[in-house]
């Protein structure tokens, strides 16, 4: 991205280790971005209109500085530890969190250049990256030394391992049809495709991967233990589980993390399935260009998505703890399993 | 980069989980050493397999998930030690004694 | 050819219907059941047709001689399944696979001008199953005149026995289940039968032994069923070992082929050695005794008859049981060389055929159980087919077994019928008894094949039972056989007498006297006659498909068809010869027939020799040897009570004893002996000598015993270290020292 | 002393060799090679069951990071994914489930240390003699890669498939056997019944 775009403009040569700090600087930027806009968007004026009710209005023109607000009055707040916490343990889970949510975020790109590092196991390095923020959340919950804390972190436990299964196998039809973990050879795959010899805009996987596109969502849901499934921090039943103890900044690297997460989850869906930073129909535009083109399509697509999550997240009632492990054992799992055998036959036959 | 350096560490950290295992009490932690000494194991397959072929890197694949298997059983032995015993110290596992 | 190419779809359509009545069968009108004959039929029909199309097809492609004919034999071998196969193909001169494949609709001789001898019977085509390592394993059909054989009987048998069962087994409560096991067995041994390497054969091999175990234990909740069905599966395993370890030997020494006709061509060639193929066969044989039920791992056969008898009919008595007999006919070249069956008078192939024939039609004599004396009837039968197979006789071998099919199974599905209106008691001489006027169909019928059975002239078991009598090659006059075997065919000859004889039993018991059960018997239904009938006339006639060649004074192409259409051409098939027909030696058989019939006649229903009545209550002498017969030669005791028991008990107590006495006693000696000597050494040393030295040597004595009680701390992790420390020593003198 | 003093004199050459140094790799080798090693010691070490599953998430991590080194880059994820988001887990749960303390436990070695550190040296020194005597100075060639990493590194996960696929399919076919069997097996263990 930065030698596409910066060269021509500002007609910088870049060493690699300048090049990959622009890189990530701005692939932290833009998560953070993108996080806070889908926060104004949805939690503070979406939500509201769903709920017949106004947002914040008070700080900037329509409430818009609200979210700086926010976060400034988290900051203000005292750090707080418990008396008998481990206190370095319980520091740095926020961090391992939010680390989990940066790495995933490293692979996804947002155009023929402009991605932080383009792997050949792209997808499913998102997904061990995804996998890491368990480890966060279980030494939250011990190293809070409060009961609700534990039970939260294991539940959590307990619901992000038993997720992370229909999540990897719903991404493996996609991976079957691509023929490739690469996630920029999945766009390629999608805006090459064809529906039915129709390539007007191409063939984004949804269409074909509408089973592994559901599955997929829902358990996005699931891990990012949003109702309605969000037992491991249930405020009536356990208080705010492994978060019960953090305040000030802590708590909002939590609050970061989950909503980054959501985006980064949405960015990915928009990969697999939406056709990516591919713009439908414009296959002629220079690779240039679609570096400049690509971040705000995948941005639009990724926000379009989160929007879906949040509408399940404030529409839905929470589920009870054994409906929500028979939800992914007896469902999701048996399904996800389906959809790889059709797709391969599907992919062998055709 | 050379092949001993990778290869050091591994023989290191395959010494160190071997102390784990005969040092350590609780089922737990000798567990944990255990997996110290497999991936100790891992490197060594992948050293090799930047030599030999791709095998080593399969191998190693395979090890990963027999080890995953293995933690499995493993933790449900544990768990059910502390179930009839109330301690998951290995040391009190001693009816075999001569 | 399409339907050689595509003969998979026979046993692909029993699997479906498999899953289908497994799936669907509950919700289906009749439960299931017509799924299963609406399948059965079908495949029945495409094994016709396909036996039909093999009859035109071996007419156009008439027997060729000489190297080029033989290697054009194979030019319908697709070069992926068999690569010896497909050199020997391309050395046969001027063939190319290519018109070899499309010679099935013009005459090959025209395409090739001038080899007009040229054949090209087998059929083979396969696909990449799974590959491992450098090895790629297909999987595929190869059709020759053996498997369209076997095609024909087993869906044959398994459409009537599915006709059969519908009234047989109406009610029962695992109903669906049954007829799903019907279908999966037919498919998994027409799998077996079109296996184009031993690798597949296995695998069907093993899947009948799966069904037959599922339908004997059929009716589990009685414990003797589950034990029957228990018993079948593990004598099974015996003999897997040996198949598993026999095909591994031959895929070695095959030079890593599995593919049937690699092995049977390199076997004929010379390409293995003797030795080789006589360690493959003596394995494979193991596999035939368990699962043809020969002798000694026979104990299951019998005792399989807990299952539904239309089960014992098909797969018991039918088929399954001759999936060992089919599988050293199909590997024939590897035991025809490896057992040297030609030229010479004895092998183990023969000897353990023979033994079977004659000790299971004893063993006949003294069953109540209308099925036990059919099981070991067939238990002899199939020694009758091994025997054949041991001296050379193969087409007499399966020729017997495909007339044995049908008269076998009408049987069998007699006794079924008959205990179907006896109130499901199979016990002959307590339960039945006068049935030939109540049930005439089932009473001609199982005369009829009663008769064939005895090989009564001219029924089918005649035939077949000549040839195999002929094949042993030792009767004056006999000529062409491949060796003189002269005790198998006296066995044999005394075999087919025992059968003539308790088969008059059975009809003694079964249809005369009185009736000695209770309630009314009364015929079966249409659906139960049908078959029987079907299968009677089968019985009768099937024998006219091979007559002897010496019947020339019969219009040409009449005589031999069966061998003609059977017995394979090519490279992978030895050089058999075929023993003349006898007109003495089969005067003789039907004689030994006729006597045996003549003499049980006479005892049962004439009552004579009335000082044998009852002579095993008198005489102790002959008691002795009922007792032998009563307990099945006491192999059950042998296998349960001594081998098991003995495993079982002493040993495994003596092991404890050994363990509990001598190691513990010598750990606990050297440890008593340990601290006893530090004792001694504190008490006598300590007290006489002063200070230093004393508490050295005293605790250095404590710290042996200490020493010598560590290593029975049964700390795991004390033996951890121990074993790492003892892996750091010896790596270390490798490494260090020596290299 | 002397081979101590020859382990010595082999090793220190290690460290400084006059061959082509691929400085970033060994900088990154170095940095996570000290780690690992220092938190696979407190992983044996630690006396906080807690902290030990957590130095060993270090460890398991650097091994990973070795592997993308090495170029593995596709076992390197399995080793993120596998290690870090289910094993550990299942450790921190099974440390949880048997009531781990929060801080100190006092008895959580057993009276062998002196064995083991013996043990362990001895192994250490007859590996590491070994391993110098074998491969002394040998330079990682990459030779089995070349060829199979084509743009994006995708040839080499394509060719680690291509291998599980087709020339290692049975084992993998076993593994799937072994997993079901463990998965089973836990069940049946830690069911309460």
């Amino acid at each position: 991205m930065t030698q596409a775009v910066l060269h021509p403009i500002l007609g910088l040569e870049l060493a690699y280790w300048q090049e990959t700090t622009i890189r990530v600087l701005l692939g932290l930027v833009a998560l953070l971005l993108l996080t806070g806009g889908a926060v104004y968007l949805y939690l503070f004026k979406f939500v509201s209109f769903m709920q017949s009710r106004l947002g914040p209005m008070e700080a900037g023109p329509y409430g818009s500085m609200q979210l700086l607000a926010e976060v400034g009055k988290w900051l203000q707040k005292e750090d707080i530890f418990t008396e008998d916490s481990d206190k370095f343990i319980f520091g740095i889970a926020p961090a391992v969190v939010l680390a989990s949510t940066f790495l995933m975020f490293v692979v996804i790109p947002a155009g023929p250049n402009a991605v932080v590092a383009d792997l050949g196991t792209g997808i499913y390095f998102v997904l061990a990256m995804s996998s890491l923020s368990v480890i966060g959340i279980l030494m939250a919950g011990w190293a809070s030394a409060n009961k609700y804390a534990l039970m939260g972190a294991l539940r959590a436990g307990g619901q992000l391992i038993a997720y992370e299964l229909p999540l990897i196998l719903a991404v493996v039809g996609v991976v079957i049809s691509a023929g490739s973990l690469n996630l920029q050879d999945i766009v390629a795959a999608q805006s090459d495709g064809a529906i039915f010899g129709w390539t007007g805009i191409g063939n984004p996987y949804i269409l074909t991967q509408i089973v592994g596109f559901t599955i997929f969502l829902i358990a996005v849901q699931a891990e990012l233990t949003q109702t309605p499934f969000d037992m491991p921090i249930a405020e009536s039943e356990l208080v705010a589980g492994y978060q019960v103890e953090y305040t000030g900044i802590r708590f909002l690297v939590y609050f970061i993390a989950e909503f980054a997460t959501a985006v980064a989850f949405a960015a990915v869906a928009s990969t697999l399935f939406l056709g990516g930073w591919q713009l439908p129909g414009a296959w002629g535009i220079s690779d240039g260009a679609m570096n400049a083109i690509g971040p705000i399509m995948i941005s639009t697509k990724a926000v379009l998505l989160v929007g879906v999550v949040f509408w399940v997240r404030f529409s839905l009632p929470r589920f009870r703890e054994d409906q929500l492990q028979k939800l992914a054992w007896k469902v999701l799992i048996p399904l996800a399993l389906a959809n790889i055998v059709v797709t391969g036959v599907m992919k062998v036959v055709f | 980069m050379l092949l001993n350096q990778f290869l050091l560490l591994s023989a290191i950290l395959f010494t160190i989980g071997v102390y784990g295992v005969i040092v350590r009490k609780n089922g737990v932690l000798v567990l944990m050493s255990i997996e110290l000494v497999l991936n100790a194991v891992n490197i060594n397959l992948i050293v090799f397999s930047t030599y030999w072929g791709i095998a080593g890197q399969v191998f190693a694949l395979f090890t990963i998930a027999i080890a995953a298997a293995e933690v499995g059983v493993g933790l449900a032995i544990v768990l059910l030690i502390y179930r009839n015993q109330r301690s998951v110290d290995i040391d009190e596992l001693d009816e075999m004694k001569g | 050819m399409w339907f050689f190419t595509h003969v998979w779809i026979i046993p692909a359509l029993m699997a479906l219907s498999f899953l289908l009545i497994l799936f669907f069968g509950k919700k289906m009108p009749k439960k299931g059941a017509e799924i299963g004959i609406v399948f059965v039929g079908a495949a029945f029909v495409l094994a016709l047709l396909t036996g039909g199309n093999w009859i035109a097809w071996s007419n156009d492609n008439p027997e060729g001689h000489g190297p080029a004919a033989e290697g054009a034999a194979l030019a319908n071998v697709d070069p992926s399944c068999s690569s010896v196969a497909a050199e020997a193909a391309a050395v046969g001169e001027g063939v190319e696979h290519v018109e070899g494949k499309t010679a099935a609709s013009e005459p090959a001789a025209e395409e090739k001008g001038g080899h007009e001898e040229v054949a090209t019977r087998p059929v083979v085509s396969c696909v990449n199953w799974f590959e491992n390592g450098d090895q790629t394993i297909s999987i595929g059909t190869l059709v020759d005149g053996q498997s369209v054989l076997l095609l024909i009987v087993v869906t044959l048998i398994s459409l009537l026995v599915h006709v059969f069962s519908t009234d047989y087994v109406h009610g029962d409560r695992r109903y669906t289940h049954y007829f799903a096991f019907l279908s999966l067995f037919t498919a998994s041994m027409l799998f077996f039968v079109l296996s184009e390497n031993t690798l597949q054969m296995i695998v069907g091999w093993e899947l009948v032994g799966v069904c037959s175990f599922a339908l004997i234990g059929h009716w589990w909740e009685e414990k003797p069923n589950s034990d029957a069905a228990l018993k079948a599966f593990l004598t099974n395993r015996v003999g897997d070992i040996g198949l598993l370890v026999g095909v591994i030997v031959l895929y070695f020494a095959a030079g890593k082929s599995f593919s049937i006709l690699d092995l049977n061509i390199l076997a004929n060639e010379g390409g293995i050695s003797h030795n080789l193929l006589l360690i493959g066969s003596l394995c494979l044989i193991t596999a035939v005794m368990s699962k043809s039920g020969q002798f000694i791992l026979h104990t299951w056969l019998p005792d399989a008859m807990a299952g539904p008898t239309p089960v014992s009919a098909l797969i018991h008595a039918a088929t399954m049981v001759v999936a060992g007999v089919y599988m050293v006919a199909r590997l024939y070249p590897v035991f025809f060389e490896g057992l040297s069956i030609s030229g010479s008078s004895v092998n183990a192939l023969s000897m353990i055929g023979a033994i079977t024939a004659l000790f299971g039609a004893m063993l006949a004599f003294v069953q109540k159980d209308i099925k036990k004396v059919l099981a070991y009837s067939t238990v002899s039968q199939l020694g009758f087919m091994v025997t054949a197979l041991g001296v050379g006789a193969w087409t007499a071998a399966l020729f017997h077994l495909f007339t044995h099919a049908f008269f076998k199974a009408c049987l069998f599905l007699g006794a079924g019928s008959l205990s179907h209106a006896c109130h499901h008691s199979f016990n002959m001489v307590d339960d039945m008894g006068g049935l030939r006027k109540i049930m005439p169909k089932t009473f001609w019928t199982y005369l009829v094949a009663t008769a064939a059975l005895a090989g009564v002239f001219p029924l089918s078991g005649f035939w077949s039972k000549d040839e195999i009598l002929a094949g042993t090659g030792s009767f004056p006059g006999t000529e062409g056989a491949n060796g003189e075997y002269h005790v198998m065919l006296i066995m044999l000859l005394l075999a087919a007498f025992c059968t003539a004889a308790y088969m008059t039993r059975t009809i003694w018991y079964a249809f005369y006297g009185e009736y000695r059960g209770h309630g009314t018997p009364h015929e079966s239904g249409p659906r139960i006659t049908t078959p029987l009938i079907i299968l009677a006339s089968l019985g009768a006639i099937a024998g006219i498909v091979n007559l002897p060649a010496a019947f020339d004074f019969l219009p040409e192409g009449t005589q031999t068809r069966f061998e003609h259409y059977v017995e394979p051409v090519g490279l992978y098939f030895p050089a058999i010869t075929h023993a003349g027909f006898n007109p003495v030696l089969a005067l003789v058989s039907v004689a030994v027939g006729l006597a045996g019939i003549g003499l049980a006649y006479l005892y049962f229903f004439k009552n004579a020799f009335a000082g044998l009545h009852g002579l095993a209550e008198r005489n102790k002498v002959a008691a002795f040897f009922k007792n032998i017969l009563v307990n099945k030669y006491y192999f059950d005791w042998l296998y349960t009570t001594v081998i098991v028991g003995f495993v079982k008990g002493p040993l495994a107590r003596a092991a404890n004893w050994f363990s509990a006495n001598v190691i513990d006693g010598l750990v606990n000696l050297v440890g008593k002996t340990a601290v006893g000597s530090g004792n001694w050494v504190y008490k006598n040393v300590d007290q006489k000598v002063v200070d230093g030295a004393v508490n050295g040597a005293g605790s250095s004595a404590s710290g042996v015993g200490a020493m010598l009680r560590l290593t029975q701390t049964g700390r795991i992790q004390q033996y951890a270290a121990l074993f790492f420390a003892a892996v750091a020593i010896l790596a270390g003198v490798f490494v260090v020292v020596i290299g | 002393m002397n081979s101590a003093a020859l382990i010595i004199a082999e090793v220190v050459p290690l460290v400084t060799p006059e061959t082509t140094f691929d400085v970033p790799a060994n900088v990154v080798f170095a940095v996570q090679a000290v780690v690992m090693i220092f938190a696979a010691i407190r992983v044996v070490t630690t006396k906080n069951i807690v902290h030990a599953a957590l130095w060993l998430v270090v460890v398991l991590g650097g091994v990973g990071l070795n592997y993308i080194l090495l170029q593995a880059e596709f076992v390197a994820v399995t080793q993120f994914l596998v290690y870090l988001g289910a094993v550990i887990v299942l450790f921190l749960f099974g440390v949880m489930l048997t009531r781990a303390p929060l801080g100190v436990s006092d008895d959580l070695d057993n009276n062998q240390k002196k064995i083991g550190i013996g043990v362990g040296v001895a192994l250490l020194a007859v590996l590491s003699y070994a391993l110098i005597e074998s491969f002394g100075r040998s330079e990682l060639t990459f030779a089995a890669y070349e060829g199979v990493a084509g743009p994006n590194t995708n040839g080499r996960t394509q060719a680690v498939s291509d291998a599980i696929f087709g020339q290692y399919l049975i084992p993998f076919e076993m593994l799937s056997l072994l997993l079901l069997a463990a998965l089973i097996g836990a069940i049946v263990l830690a069911r309460r019944d």
